[in-house]
């Protein structure tokens, strides 16, 4: 099962790509769906591997992501 | 069970920022306020926003928040923090606002130690009047009003070096420049700021973090490619560091 | 009360910090030195604020920072200094920011001359900034009414959430003349009024209770805080003061404000020894201004008005033209660039209109 | 009644404090109305200088005047630029130590002192003002003797009690030149 | 001439470089970006300097500079940035030296919202600085009247020897419509205006024949200065320009200058095609005034005016009302903050005036 | 046969100045028209005035002068020396203008290398309006707005170093402290405005020269005591010399 | 006679792009008056956009309006904003790939075109608002197509003239729904 | 006789004493006659021992003095 986990608040996310740049375990990527300010969002495409390492979340300008880790 | 382990921050507000895509105006705005929440300053926290993207922040962030005309972030925040010595001032401004219109400003209250914290946004370019050149842009880039890129012979001038400037001056207490381009360079930010505020709270004086991003759109780039502009380019220009640290001198001093 | 020889800068300073003025910042410009200097001195003894400011445009800021945290708060520059005040006055009035600013007038434009003149009245009362936003702008001609005016200032900004101006010249600036100053606000009256501000201060509150400081807005905000701001300024009628001297009967009459008008009593008292019915319309709150005063003279008996003012051109004159529209002639008696207003050049001009018109 | 008077000389002459010591000994002694009016030029040093007191029983309108009843001047230029500005039948006092020229006038009385000379002599450049103030004090009489020393105490003994002495003696040297003069 | 379709700001700059303008500092701010940003590519082009200034500040005082040496020089701002503009301009009207400022207007007071507006007025037709001095003020309501406004202002500034503003606003920096160019001075052309201009430049001339630029004097210098400039004030009756649009039997007149105007003259048609008797009053120079054009109104025909102005509070109403006095009600239709005027809304107050008043 | 060693220059006008006994306005004034003689540009000399004591020269010096808005000289020669690059401008500013006021409009012309020359006269106060602080008063030094004493702990910020800031910018061509205290100093004063306007001459761009004077009037001593106030105090906090020279540099790179 | 439209959508949808291809085209290829206002909001990215365009027989007067003959619209949001200010009768054109709600007015005609879709398949999604000139242009029928390819020309051809072919064909497929919805 | 010579404008002198400091000859003094400015100008008390150094000269703030050497 996986470490961690993000929940993503999807009308938040403008697309940049930081998040899925820097996660260390490639868990995120761009989605097919637009938000309502017209921006592709971010999704969790492999969250069972994701170790919540909270670099996407850090990384995030937006603050779109929020980190939960196994305690 | 699991664990929150990156929770936004109660210093920005329930909507979506202003900023565009990748832009790291947002990144610090969370930063602030994750600080603020730190050193459980948050209640005592009064942004005065200079004039730019940086006032895109105003209905962002959660604590009080006032806009100064462009440049003069400085001037007020001198007047809030004598007036009001108890709440926590920081300025919030862009190159254009900190270093052009308001560069007697901020070297004055630097000059006068002003207790008070300078965040200080070098995009190297103007952000909401859509990309004219700032003092901090770089040599040979494109802007609207250097339209085939800055160039000194034509009297446009040099990249100015705030931290360096500053630094000329008896009066600071803490200078440090740092970059958004990674999270390992995003915590060190994170610690620049939260030191930055430290200093205020202990009654220090003039504290600046200079922080070395991005503005993808006025740049033409993506943000990821911004990124790369920010690591090949930008910080060639401007290398991170801490300029001035007078707690460590005060250490040593001891 | 004990009447004190004071210098007009002087006394304005020791008035404000009376009305509980506790943050000063300004920037040298003659003939308002007095000020900082006084306040430099004297504010570190009542435990407030002076900050001498890198320029006018950092000190108007200063001023702006300050007062958003219900302090009470001043400022003072002398003409060419004010037109650097501008933005920042712009900035207040849109936020609505209670402050008092004080302008001892020189010769204008530009530089002009370091002598005293009235040579502002229009910026002062029409447009002291961008944005067609309004101050209320008072206009002492004694040094005691500089003192009076200063500390009532710092009220009528609470009140209406807006700077006041204070316009007065550089003779009343730096003219000595006995006072008596108003009483000194006791610390716990000062820390009240702060406390009493908490609501409407941008600076000092928790973020349940989060405020911002708003000098322009998007969207329909801006119309909206417009509209409001003249909601406010049209309740300024009641605010409306004005000197009338020996107007009952008289078929001359000396328009005039400040400095000029004390001049210009004097003029009229020597028209009367002459047997001349002069008399004097003193506009006190030269913003709003007492157009109905004007109005409502007697046409039929009142022949001539004289407007008395150190400005070349003629400024408020263009004020009294409104009121008194073509119904009567308005003659002007001026001086300009530091040269000063005597009643010698008054008697001369007013007899020049009593040839004319009677 | 109200009595108008211009000093006027180089910076440096104490003609503001001349004006200063005669407005703030008479506020502080009697009720009646004062206004003091210093004006310079540019310079801080070496321009000319020049004050206006009014002293009255009621309010005073211009505390500049055109015309005055008293002219207390200390050097030539000042003599030249004010002469015009006394009144028909006023008072000229001289500083005939540096003043060379006299005025064309014969509606007015003339008080002559050699101030700047009895200051040297008395070992003290500056203190010629104080001299010129008894003279105008001894002559005019608008105000009692005691009111100056008063405010010699007042305002030169706050910063510089030692000078007081000084004063007080070139004060009362002035004030027999002029009481003489009035005979 | 062949028709180009272009942006207001960028309609202006090329008018000024075809007028001969070889110099133009400025600072960036919304709506006004596109003048600097034209004048950035253009004027190496014609062997003229440009210059970003770092404030508008110091942008003003360049113009100053440059302006001194006799080379046709320019600059714009918008509102706030006009306000920073004010002792400079001050400066410039003391010591008498000609230049073209543009105001390019936003929603104000304070920083007040980029949109456009008309929210200066006073401030550029009663004191745009300390002093009183008085500026020849241009309002145009197309982008074609941009252009020719603009190459005019560099004649009437050096004619005058005072700085000339052009009165914008927003719609009119940003919006698009086809213009013809005036034509290119020729560098010869250009060369021959500042050779013209030698003998009252300040910068440039050997010792026998020093000069000095004078933004103040001492002594009697100043008021001798204000004496001239208030005479030559004078001379401007000559320049006062109106247009008046179906006026000859209007019953109601719509008054209103510059963007406003052009809205009210669509509306003017719509009224009458309704069968409603009104009319424009357009104030082309607003300083100085039309004021007669008011005055000389048949007050039996005419019943009521509607003062349509981008403005709250309303600010050319206040020099309706010099001139109208009481002889007729003034309405006021009114937007402000960044909120356009529409055809619908004068349609709306002016049947409201009519209502009243018919 | 006597030869004229030493004739007054036709650089100032046959009238006896505004400037108090022994103040070195006076002298710098001189030297200025000395130089211009000596590089044959009297006809070409133009002067953007500072606003204070500087401005007492504006009827004293014999060659065309404008006078700009308290602290903005830098930006006027700009747009003068743009428009007319055939004229030699110079800017002549107090410590209150050029430092205080006007620093941002200084830094930027420097930054932009503006061929222009800037004699600034830190006389550690101010002059015109009567004694109050300047960025450059030395700490402790009484002034009418720090009638205790400048003191950084109440907010009265430090002595600013107009030559080590500018220094910090790529701009500048030269830059030069120097003071007028015996002959050899004024000599050496000479020199370093005679290279200044040299540079001018050659396009070079912009040049400094601060001039470490006294304000006897202000300073509140005689002139002879002001003197030596500026050698016990004003140099140690002023430390004389060239802070940049580009000529060298281009000399050693040759 | 006066036709006037605002077009809105988000920023980065290229509405601006479309107003000024027509006012362009019209001004270039006629003798027609045109005005063209664009609007944004402060922020650079991601507010929204809107612009209108006036063309007309005689001068116009205002050049931004509160009724319009036609508004195009690209996302929700400027729908809820702006239907208001289309006239009874006018034309509502809808990027229905993006604007999912319907207006609730039965006095208007609604041309629909999934252009940003449409854009995708195409292999460009920046062209959805060329399409959506061709689908004003072909129902409108306010100028010549012409006019709009030589402004393609002109304003996209002078920076990227590798893009003409590809927003011609766009122009040309949105002509063609626009066209067929006339009928 | 003296190698050299100094010529002093007596109005522009406003006694500041630089040049009698300066002076390695002590050829000047502050002389008991006032100017129309008001001050004590300088003289040449001892001029036959001037060498026409001009060090008085350059010394002098108001452009007071002139210098003459012998040639
Ligand atoms: C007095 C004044 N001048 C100009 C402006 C216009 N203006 C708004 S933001 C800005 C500059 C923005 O650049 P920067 O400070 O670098 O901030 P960024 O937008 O890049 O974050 C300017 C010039 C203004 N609001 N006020
Ligand atoms: C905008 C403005 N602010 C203030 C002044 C008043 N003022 C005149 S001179 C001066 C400062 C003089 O000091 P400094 O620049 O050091 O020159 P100095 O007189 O010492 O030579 C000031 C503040 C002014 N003229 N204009
Ligand atoms: S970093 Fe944030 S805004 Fe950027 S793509 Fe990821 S979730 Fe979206
Ligand atoms: S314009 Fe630049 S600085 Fe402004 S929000 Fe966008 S990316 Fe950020
Ligand atoms: S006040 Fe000072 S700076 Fe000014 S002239 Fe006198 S000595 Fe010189
Ligand atoms: S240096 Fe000049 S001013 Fe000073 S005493 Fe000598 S001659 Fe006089």
């Amino acid at each position: 099962m996986a470490k961690g986990k993000v929940e993503i608040r999807k009308e938040s996310c403008k697309n940049c790509g930081y998040c899925v740049k820097y996660c260390p375990k490639n868990v995120l990527e761009i989605g097919m769906e637009v938000n309502s300010k017209g921006y592709l969002y971010v999704t969790a495409a492999r969250p069972e591997d994701c170790i919540g390492c909270a670099q996407c979340g850090i990384m995030c300008p937006d603050a779109a992501i929020e980190v939960y880790r196994e305690d | 069970m699991m664990k929150k382990v990156y929770a936004r921050t109660t210093g920005i507000q329930d909507k979506v920022s202003g900023f565009c895509p990748g832009c790291m105006h947002g990144t610090v705005h969370k930063m602030i306020g994750e600080v603020a929440e730190e050193l459980g300053i948050m209640d005592r926290l009064v942004r005065a926003e200079g004039v730019g993207c940086c006032g895109l922040g105003q209905n962002y962030v959660s604590y009080d928040t006032t806009i100064s005309p462009h440049g003069r972030a400085c001037a007020m925040a001198t007047g809030m923090k004598r007036s009001n010595p108890d709440s926590i001032i920081y300025t919030y401004q862009g190159d254009g606002d900190l270093a052009s219109i308001g560069l007697a400003e901020t070297m004055h209250a630097a000059n006068r130690n002003e207790n008070i914290t300078v965040i200080f946004i070098n995009n190297g370019i103007y952000g909401m009047t859509g990309g004219q050149m700032a003092p901090t842009t770089l040599l040979g880039m494109k802007s609207t009003t250097t339209p085939e890129g800055r160039d000194p012979e034509k009297g446009q001038g040099y990249p100015m070096h705030m931290c360096e400037i500053l630094n000329q001056l008896t009066g600071p207490y803490y200078l440090e420049r740092t970059t958004c381009t990674d999270p390992a360079h995003v915590r060190k930010t994170k610690a620049a700021i939260k030191k930055a505020f430290q200093n205020q709270i202990d009654g220090k004086g003039f504290s600046m973090v200079e922080i070395v991003t991005s503005c993808p759109t006025n740049w033409g780039m993506t943000p990821l490619k911004a990124v790369d502009f920010i690591n090949s380019d930008m910080l060639k220009e401007y290398p991170l560091g801490v300029f001035r640290d007078r707690s460590k001198e005060e250490k040593e001093a001891e | 009360m004990a009447r004190i020889f004071m210098k007009g800068c002087e006394a304005n300073a020791e008035s404000a910090v009376r009305a509980g003025c506790r943050f000063f910042a300004g920037y040298p410009i003659t003939p308002q030195n007095e000020i900082p200097e006084y306040f430099a001195r004297r504010l570190p003894e009542v435990g407030g604020n002076f900050v001498q400011g890198e320029s006018e445009v950092a000190s108007v800021n200063m001023l702006y920072g300050s007062a958003q945290t219900g302090t009470r708060s001043m400022s003072s520059s002398s003409s060419t200094g004010i037109s650097l005040y501008s933005e920042g006055i712009s900035f207040m009035a849109s936020a609505r920011i209670p402050a008092v600013v004080v302008n001892v007038v020189r010769g204008g434009p530009g530089i002009g001359a370091i002598q005293p003149a009235q040579q502002d009245y229009l910026q002062a009362t029409k447009a002291s900034g961008n944005g067609g936003f309004r101050m209320i702008v008072l206009a002492p001609s004694t040094v005691q009414e500089c003192v009076d005016m200063v500390y009532e200032a710092f009220d009528l900004a609470e009140r209406d959430d807006n700077p006041v101006l204070i316009l007065a010249d550089g003779v009343l600036g730096t003219m000595m003349e006995p006072v008596e100053l108003p009483e000194m606000k006791s610390d716990e009256e000062v820390a009240a009024l702060k406390a009493k501000y908490y609501e409407k201060a941008i600076v000092g509150h928790p973020i349940t209770d989060r405020k911002l400081g708003v000098p322009g807005s998007v969207g329909t905000g801006q119309e909206i805080r417009n509209i409001e701001a003249a909601a406010m300024y049209k309740t300024w009628d009641k605010d409306i003061r004005c000197e009338e001297y020996m107007t009952e009967d008289a078929e001359i009459i000396l328009a005039s404000y400040g400095i000029s008008a004390r001049i210009s009593k004097a003029a009229v008292k020597d028209l009367r020894a002459e047997g001349i019915k002069a008399g004097l319309i003193r506009p006190i709150t030269v913003s709003p201004f007492p157009y109905d005063v004007f109005k409502n003279l007697d046409f039929d008996r009142v022949k001539g008005i004289l407007d008395v003012e150190m400005s070349i051109p003629a400024q408020m004159k263009w004020d009294v033209e409104y009121a008194v529209q073509d119904r009567l002639p308005i003659h002007e008696c001026l001086r300009s660039g530091g040269q000063i207003m005597t009643k010698e050049k008054v008697m001369e001009e007013a007899h020049a209109l009593v040839k004319e018109v009677l | 009644m109200e009595r108008d008077l211009i000093a006027a000389g180089f910076g440096g002459q104490g003609v503001m404090m001349f004006g200063t010591l005669l407005a703030q000994g008479t506020t502080d002694a009697t009720d009646k109305q004062v206004t003091y009016f210093p004006s310079y030029g540019a310079e801080m040093r070496g321009g000319t200088a020049n004050c206006y007191v009014a002293i009255s029983d009621d309010a005073i309108g211009a505390p500049v005047m055109d015309q005055v009843d008293d002219l207390v001047i200390f050097n030539d230029a000042s003599l030249e630029k004010f002469i015009g500005k006394l009144k028909k039948g006023g008072t000229l006092f001289l500083n005939t130590s540096i003043v060379k020229t006299r005025p064309d006038r014969d509606d007015i009385t003339i008080v002559e002192a050699p101030v700047t000379e009895m200051a040297l002599e008395m070992g003290n450049a500056k203190v010629l003002n104080i001299i010129m103030l008894g003279v105008y004090v001894g002559y005019s009489q608008v105000i009692d003797k005691e009111v100056i020393l008063k405010a010699i105490e007042h305002k030169i003994g706050a910063k510089r009690p030692q000078l007081v002495p000084l004063n007080n003696e070139a004060f009362e040297k002035g004030l027999e030149i002029g009481k003489a003069a009035r005979k």
